[in-house]
């Protein structure tokens, strides 16, 4: 018990950037997610790394993309307005294969909206937030402690499947202090980016293997081609055949659909028996988590699914809870994002309710508690 | 070592137009990049979107071709975090100036090792001939059906003023004078700015009776001075012409270094 | 032991815009009945390099050759 | 010190008077105490000297849900965060009021109120306003024995400029002292 | 017959735009998509209006606001990656509820991709490309009549809702020529922003009436109040407390949403006993019509439901259609999006089939007939 | 009418902290507001956000409030479609500077007639005191732990490189040559800049030893010089110093007018 | 005038050749005659000096689907282009290269195939290549007559710069009378 | 006919930052025990209204008085 400290969630982030290894962080200040960059920029130094304030968001993303493209790991941090600005880059990346990670502390929108007030608007941006068929993980923690592991899985998951990863936090999350002990905590193996012997004039960078997965050299290492965002060959060479398309968009894409089952992750409490299933994330499935205990104490049977990738979706495991079922309920703290991907998996017999909040305070126990008693 | 191992040979012809000068300054960096014999492994190219943004995927080295205006970002990201590279950004004039210009100025002030690249058709060539920032006041665009209404840049002014350490400009005419440029500002420390005045014979030239690579560069030779002739011009002489020449070459502490400095002892 | 150039034009490169034609000091180029450029008097070419600085297509060799060799 | 199942805290005052960082501090005494504790705030970057508020939630298991909702003690350092935060206060739960700034104080049928002018003790004690967040630390703890004192104490050395620690000290037990002689009384 | 002309699409477009009363257009050049501004450069002071080409996408659609908020009908112009720099001032004018009308001719992505190519990659992000509940009017045509219909409508649209709308094509129907007598069309009724008689002192600008839209007085009329994308008051003034945010995000959302039958546009075609139904939108949706037709000839009783309004999506029309069949189809030139809304609102009963090409081709007739034939 | 009837006296105090300077250019805003009777029903304000972003919502003018660093894109759509209201854009210097960089200097290149008034705290208040591209070199700021490493922007050298027509810096010391300034600036035909240094003894102060807010004002008077007195300082002596005064004052075709004449006659 | 149920016509070559242009000028002209047409193309921007094609699909009643699959007509005026393009023409289909750039003629077994010097024509008998696409139109519609020369010649003309009309109407013409010719013998 | 000036500090709007008083060139204001400005000395004011133009509250207002006024 000795070495829990109190840690707030965006710290906890910036130390398990650390953890996975970042040596990179370029950022615009925004509410409410600056305090990781804040420790990013006191502690990279430390470890031989650099933190550096673009003049924009844009330029943010683009900084941390040349940093992916010499090895190194890199990533940036921001919100709402920030997080729209980001998007074309970060398609680019998702193009390009080029890892790093993206942290959007979400806060009220749209536009400038409320920078200090919580919210859950940025679920389907997260994934469609830019033209064409972008792949995207994005993985969305509910405590402080998981702030720090998913940060950490954030950075594996990039470097293992070449893409941008998203880090989806809210405000509440994101600024709440919770006891943990972050030396205790074992994050698994730090996956570093995969390398190659090919001998450089025999090396053709957009050549997947049977991973699917690209290896892409570092730049400076020995190894010239080209890295673009258009659709090119296996060299990075622009063309847009109709052969070297489909390759380009079923490289990026399926590399995230065929390995979806290795990256879901998923929180399941007390659904065996439940009847009424709540599906929630970030804070506020903590409220969620709360109901459940209550309402079991009530007698009622009350279970919780809660995405942690929120992409891909975890359908099919929601799926096998939903076949069991008689209602789900989806309280978000939006006009109404996550109940489409649940109505989507649904089968007809099992309704859905939303409860959508979106005046800048966390849903309450008490709120999901009365739809439940209605529901039941 | 020739000039030819920094092309990749086996990718050309270029899939430029004919007379389109961008490869001109194409053709009078490799030759540098020859004489400075740069290490093809330990320096990236940097570039964008648009015809001059294109042709380094024809250049024999790392390349990074990026998002329409952001070569200088991107490039800042790969400069802070591998100070040991050499990083160069070849640039349009659109890409640089419109909807690049703010990462534009800020690589400037900040005086980060990159040397800039600027290829000033004055035009967007890849889109379709619509005007730049940089499309002489009068000229025809798709988009300046009656003639460009709003004044262009004079680049160097804005480098200058945004703080870059090395400021010139030369053309695609003056091809000697351009090798010689582009040789100084990639020996140069710190934020350098090549403007080179080159010509898009399809885009604007089709449009503004110019349609023969020659006489686009039969025009650039004509509207440009050096800095000797122009000293001894009147401004109304002036008017219309580009002054070639370097305007900036100055040394303040680059950024990289700054960094280096800051933290020399703290961390590995 | 006077010396001439050896011109050699990349025909896969050029796309025959004609830039060496019009700014060579010696006019060594000339068009065909195709539009396509032609070395007409190499022998009066001086070596200034120009064409091959200038060429957009990097097209244009020009190379110093001593005068024995040329006779061969 | 008593033993807490669990507990809620709400500190609210305005923009400049440290309310959050003594949140933050009291929470760390809580940890070292050994409880599972979440610190949230009203975050008060938009809301310059406008309403500020920290909150602790703790107990021997971690807390689900992350907001304060019914505090168990309430501290309110203007007459504003009074008026709007006092009918959230759990009937016998505790209320601590700065009666330099609180003037007009509430009534209440049940539970304790303390009307303490910590921020003059903390002007005419150590020459600062600012101390008046952490006389009211020692306060709250004098009165509601959460934590070991010695726990506080490191707390709030942790998060202070060691140029000031004695300063702290003393507006730590300078609250401390205030909340014991009003108790004995 | 006399009068038809072979007319481009994006050329029907800008003509759309100059008969609902266009007189701002601020752009910046991307293929496939600059035909539109390059005729309205030219247009556009043949009639009083203002054309200009900003610095890049952003300021674009920057200005294109900061015309509408003088009361003037105002557009822009773009596709993928500028359409991705637009999002952030996009979700400015839904929040700060200024009429515009956003076109977006699709091209090959995500990031630079194709800009030659067709695809349809940006139907979820039209709606969903920006952080927090931004509303939005997304119309789709697939012939160039319908262009220049749909584009009055957006007009129409914006200035009805007081918000921007989505005119979404793709670079084939942007592209082709098809011959059409516009003069001869019908567009309807041209919407003019409403006005008010209020005094000055008297006026709310944010307080909604029974239609629950504001009527926003054109800046320098004598009305003076503030117009931001911060949650605020009915005055416009920033104001972050939840009664006030719950009000300006239930006032942007729910005056679309509370519209939706009068918003929603679909076709339907032979769906009336159709066992197979096919759901198709822009270039897509002509291939689906040859399909319906070729089917029928073969005896195949496939229809074909065409959302117009891709947002709001017309759920309740489609699932009525959907009550009857067996099966239904979904091509679309991406990686799997329609199929989505598809899903959601189709009942277990019925096998929801995806044809998803990606190659920057459009999808064939004959490749819908080979499932047809598979799912029959 | 008095400075009064520019405010929305209702809505006062302001929301910023107490002695926050932005609000000194607020109040010598107001004044020359009254002194030149701007028409308040036919001049629009422009702002952004931030903390001088903000205060612009307690002028009683229309008051467009837009996203973050593009009140100059904004603004340049209000005064195109209507030429003959009056735009004034009030910005933060990160605002103007590091996110609307690019605006900046387009406007200034097109000499649109929009008056730019630019804060400049050194710092992003808003957002809790992180650096600036005007954040001194060496100075603390939370994201700037130890100590800026960028070198910052000349705000008048960018403008000026830009093509800017009026450009000058003030301070919120000098109250009255502010107001000078501030007058002649708004007088000015075209994209006119006014630099106007400020304080932020919250974010900046707290950090760098000036929490104080008079501190901070003492700090703006003594490094602030007139042209006058700089021309005869060395430059030693001129390190650190802003010089304030009128550095550009010149007239060109400006571009609502150009876009007039070029279509005179034709439309409506 | 052939009464036409529905075609599909395709025009290919290289970027600078007008393949683009021509179908456009074809198309209006086909509308004059009272069709419904779509015309569309491989849009050449990013692909310059490369394959460039325009593409007319046409009948009484209006297409559906955009695009044309196998040509009724196939232009080829570039060696590139034929290749490319010639396995998509119907077998029966009509098929005109421009034999000054096709060198390798391909063989069919059934349709009609016109090689002809489409760009030589232009050059001797108009000083100008670019000609070569209306000269191109004249024959193709001389071989296969969808349209009044009237209209043709309008369509032309409407797309032209007016300096240049006698010049067009010339290159029509002899394309025209070329086709005439080859048909005649 | 002497002059004096009315100086008057709107309360609800001044935060105390203390800028008046700082620079008041004729030390006319000074602190109260809570922090807060008082106008002390009002008769010292020589109208020089930079208090006025400074405040960043727009707090301040100083009025010019002739003196028969200021008697009654
Ligand atoms: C965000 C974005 N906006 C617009 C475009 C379209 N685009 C491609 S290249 C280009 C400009 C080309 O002009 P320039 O940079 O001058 O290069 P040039 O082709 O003249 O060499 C534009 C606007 C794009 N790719 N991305
Ligand atoms: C796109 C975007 N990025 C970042 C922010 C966060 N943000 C709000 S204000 C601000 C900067 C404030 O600094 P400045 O413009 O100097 O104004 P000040 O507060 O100092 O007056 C930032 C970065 C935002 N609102 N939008
Ligand atoms: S369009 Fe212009 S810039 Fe582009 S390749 Fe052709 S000539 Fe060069
Ligand atoms: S300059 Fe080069 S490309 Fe042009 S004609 Fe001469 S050799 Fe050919
Ligand atoms: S080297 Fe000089 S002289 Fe010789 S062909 Fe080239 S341009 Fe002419
Ligand atoms: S934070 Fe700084 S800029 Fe913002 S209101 Fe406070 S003092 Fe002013
Ligand atoms: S300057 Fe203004 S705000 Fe500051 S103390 Fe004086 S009156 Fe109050
Ligand atoms: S007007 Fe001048 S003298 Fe009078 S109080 Fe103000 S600053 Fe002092
Ligand atoms: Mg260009
Ligand atoms: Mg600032």
């Amino acid at each position: 018990m000795s070495r829990r400290e109190l840690i707030q969630g965006n710290e906890a982030c910036a130390r398990g950037a650390l953890k996975a290894g970042v040596r990179f962080c370029a950022g615009y200040p925004i509410t409410p997610s600056t305090d990781v960059v804040e420790f990013l920029a006191q502690e990279l130094p430390k470890v031989g790394g650099r933190f550096i304030q673009m003049e924009d968001e844009i330029a943010s993303m683009g900084a941390v993309l040349g940093a992916s493209v010499m090895g190194v790991k890199a990533m940036t941090v921001t919100s709402g307005p920030g997080f729209d600005l980001m998007q074309e880059n970060i398609a680019f990346g998702a193009m390009a294969q080029l890892p790093c990670v993206v942290v959007n502390v979400q806060r009220s929108g749209p536009s400038t909206g409320g920078a200090t007030l919580p919210a859950q608007g940025d679920l389907i941006q997260a994934k469609y937030g830019t033209s064409g068929d972008s792949p995207r993980i994005v993985l969305y923690p509910n405590s402080v402690e998981e702030i720090y592991r998913l940060t950490v899985k954030a950075f594996n998951y990039a470097e293992q499947y070449m893409t941008p990863v998203i880090l989806l936090m809210d405000e509440i999350i994101g600024h709440m202090r919770e006891d943990v002990d972050l030396e205790a905590i074992d994050v698994g193996e730090i996956v570093e980016r995969r390398r190659t012997n090919i001998p450089p004039s025999e090396y053709r960078p957009y050549e997947a293997d049977e991973t699917g997965i690209p290896i892409l050299m570092p730049f400076g290492s020995g190894y010239r081609y080209v890295v673009q965002g258009m659709h090119h060959d296996v060299y990075g060479m622009p063309n847009l055949s109709a052969a070297n398309v489909e390759a380009t968009i079923y490289q990026i894409n399926s590399k995230i659909d065929r390995h979806k089952e290795e990256i879901w992750l998923w929180e399941e409490k007390e659904t065996e028996d439940a009847d009424i299933l709540l599906v929630a994330v970030g804070c506020v499935s903590r409220s969620a988590l709360e109901v459940v205990e209550q309402a079991r104490k009530r007698g009622l049977k009350v279970g919780l699914f809660r995405p942690i990738t929120i992409w891909p979706f975890p359908e099919e495991p929601l799926s096998q809870v939903l076949a069991r079922v008689k209602a789900v309920i989806v309280p978000e703290m939006n006009w109404g994002q996550l109940i489409h991907k649940v109505k989507e998996v649904k089968p007809d017999r099992v309704a859905a309710v939303p409860i959508n909040k979106y005046d800048g305070t966390l849903i309450m126990p008490e709120e999901i508690l009365k739809v439940v008693e209605e529901v039941k | 070592m020739s000039w030819k191992d920094y092309i990749k040979q086996n990718m050309f012809p270029l899939f430029t137009c004919s007379g389109c000068t961008h490869g001109t300054v194409t053709n009078a960096f490799v030759r540098v990049a020859d004489e400075l014999k740069l290490d093809k492994d330990k320096t990236v190219i940097v570039c964008a979107i648009g015809c001059a943004g294109r042709i380094p995927t024809f250049l024999d080295f790392p390349v990074l071709r990026v998002t329409h205006g952001r070569a200088l970002a991107f490039a800042t990201g790969i400069k802070l975090s591998r100070p040991d590279v050499k990083v160069i950004a070849l640039m349009g004039d659109g890409d640089a100036l419109a909807i690049g210009g703010n990462h534009f100025i800020h690589a400037a002030r900040r005086n980060i090792d990159i040397t800039a690249i600027v290829s000033r058709n004055e035009i967007y060539g890849m889109t379709g001939g619509q005007y730049a920032p940089t499309t002489p006041p009068g000229a025809r665009a798709t988009t300046a059906p009656y003639g460009m209404l709003e004044p262009a840049f004079d680049t160097c002014k804005v480098a200058e003023g945004a703080g870059a350490t090395y400021v010139a400009r030369s053309d695609a005419y003056h091809v000697q004078h351009l090798q010689r440029t582009l040789k100084a500002a990639l020996q140069h420390k710190g934020f350098a700015v090549v403007e080179v005045l080159t010509s898009c014979p399809t885009q604007f030239g089709r449009r503004n009776n110019l349609a023969d690579p020659a006489k686009m560069l039969e025009r650039i030779k004509e509207m440009t001075v050096t800095k000797a002739q122009a000293e001894k011009m009147t401004p109304e002489e002036l008017a219309g012409k580009f002054v070639i020449g370097e305007f900036v070459n100055t040394s303040r502490p680059e950024l990289t270094d700054i960094y280096a400095q800051a933290f020399a002892g703290m961390g590995v | 032991m006077g010396r001439s150039f050896h011109i050699e034009i990349n025909t896969k490169w050029c796309k025959n815009c004609g830039i060496c034609l019009a700014f060579c000091p010696q006019k060594v180029f000339t068009w065909d009945e195709k539009q396509r450029i032609v070395i007409s008097y190499p022998e009066k070419c001086t070596g200034c390099l120009l064409c091959e600085y200038r060429c957009p297509d990097l097209a244009i060799e020009v190379r110093k050759v001593e005068e024995e060799e040329s006779h061969e | 010190m008593r033993d807490v199942e669990k507990c809620e805290i709400r500190i609210s005052g305005s923009g400049g008077q440290g309310v959050v960082l003594a949140s933050i501090i009291f929470a760390e005494a809580l940890v070292a105490e050994g409880y599972h504790v979440i610190q949230t705030q009203a975050y008060g970057v938009e809301a310059r000297g406008g309403a500020s508020r920290g909150e602790v939630l703790y107990g021997k298991e971690r807390p689900n849900y992350l907001s304060v909702r019914q505090p168990d003690i309430l501290v309110a350092m203007t007459q504003q965060a009074c008026d709007r935060y006092l009918p959230s206060l759990k009937p016998e739960g505790t209320l601590i009021l700065d009666s330099f700034f609180v003037e007009r104080l509430p009534e209440r049928q049940t539970g304790r109120t303390f009307a303490v002018p910590l921020t003059k003790i903390a002007i005419d004690e150590l020459g600062k306003p600012l101390y008046a967040n952490i006389v009211m630390l020692g306060f709250m703890n004098g009165v509601t024995e959460q934590v070991a004192p010695e726990h506080l104490e490191e707390a709030v050395l942790k998060r202070v400029a060691p140029a000031f620690a004695e300063e702290n000290r003393r507006a730590l037990r300078l609250g401390y002292e205030k909340a014991r002689s009003m108790l004995n009384k």
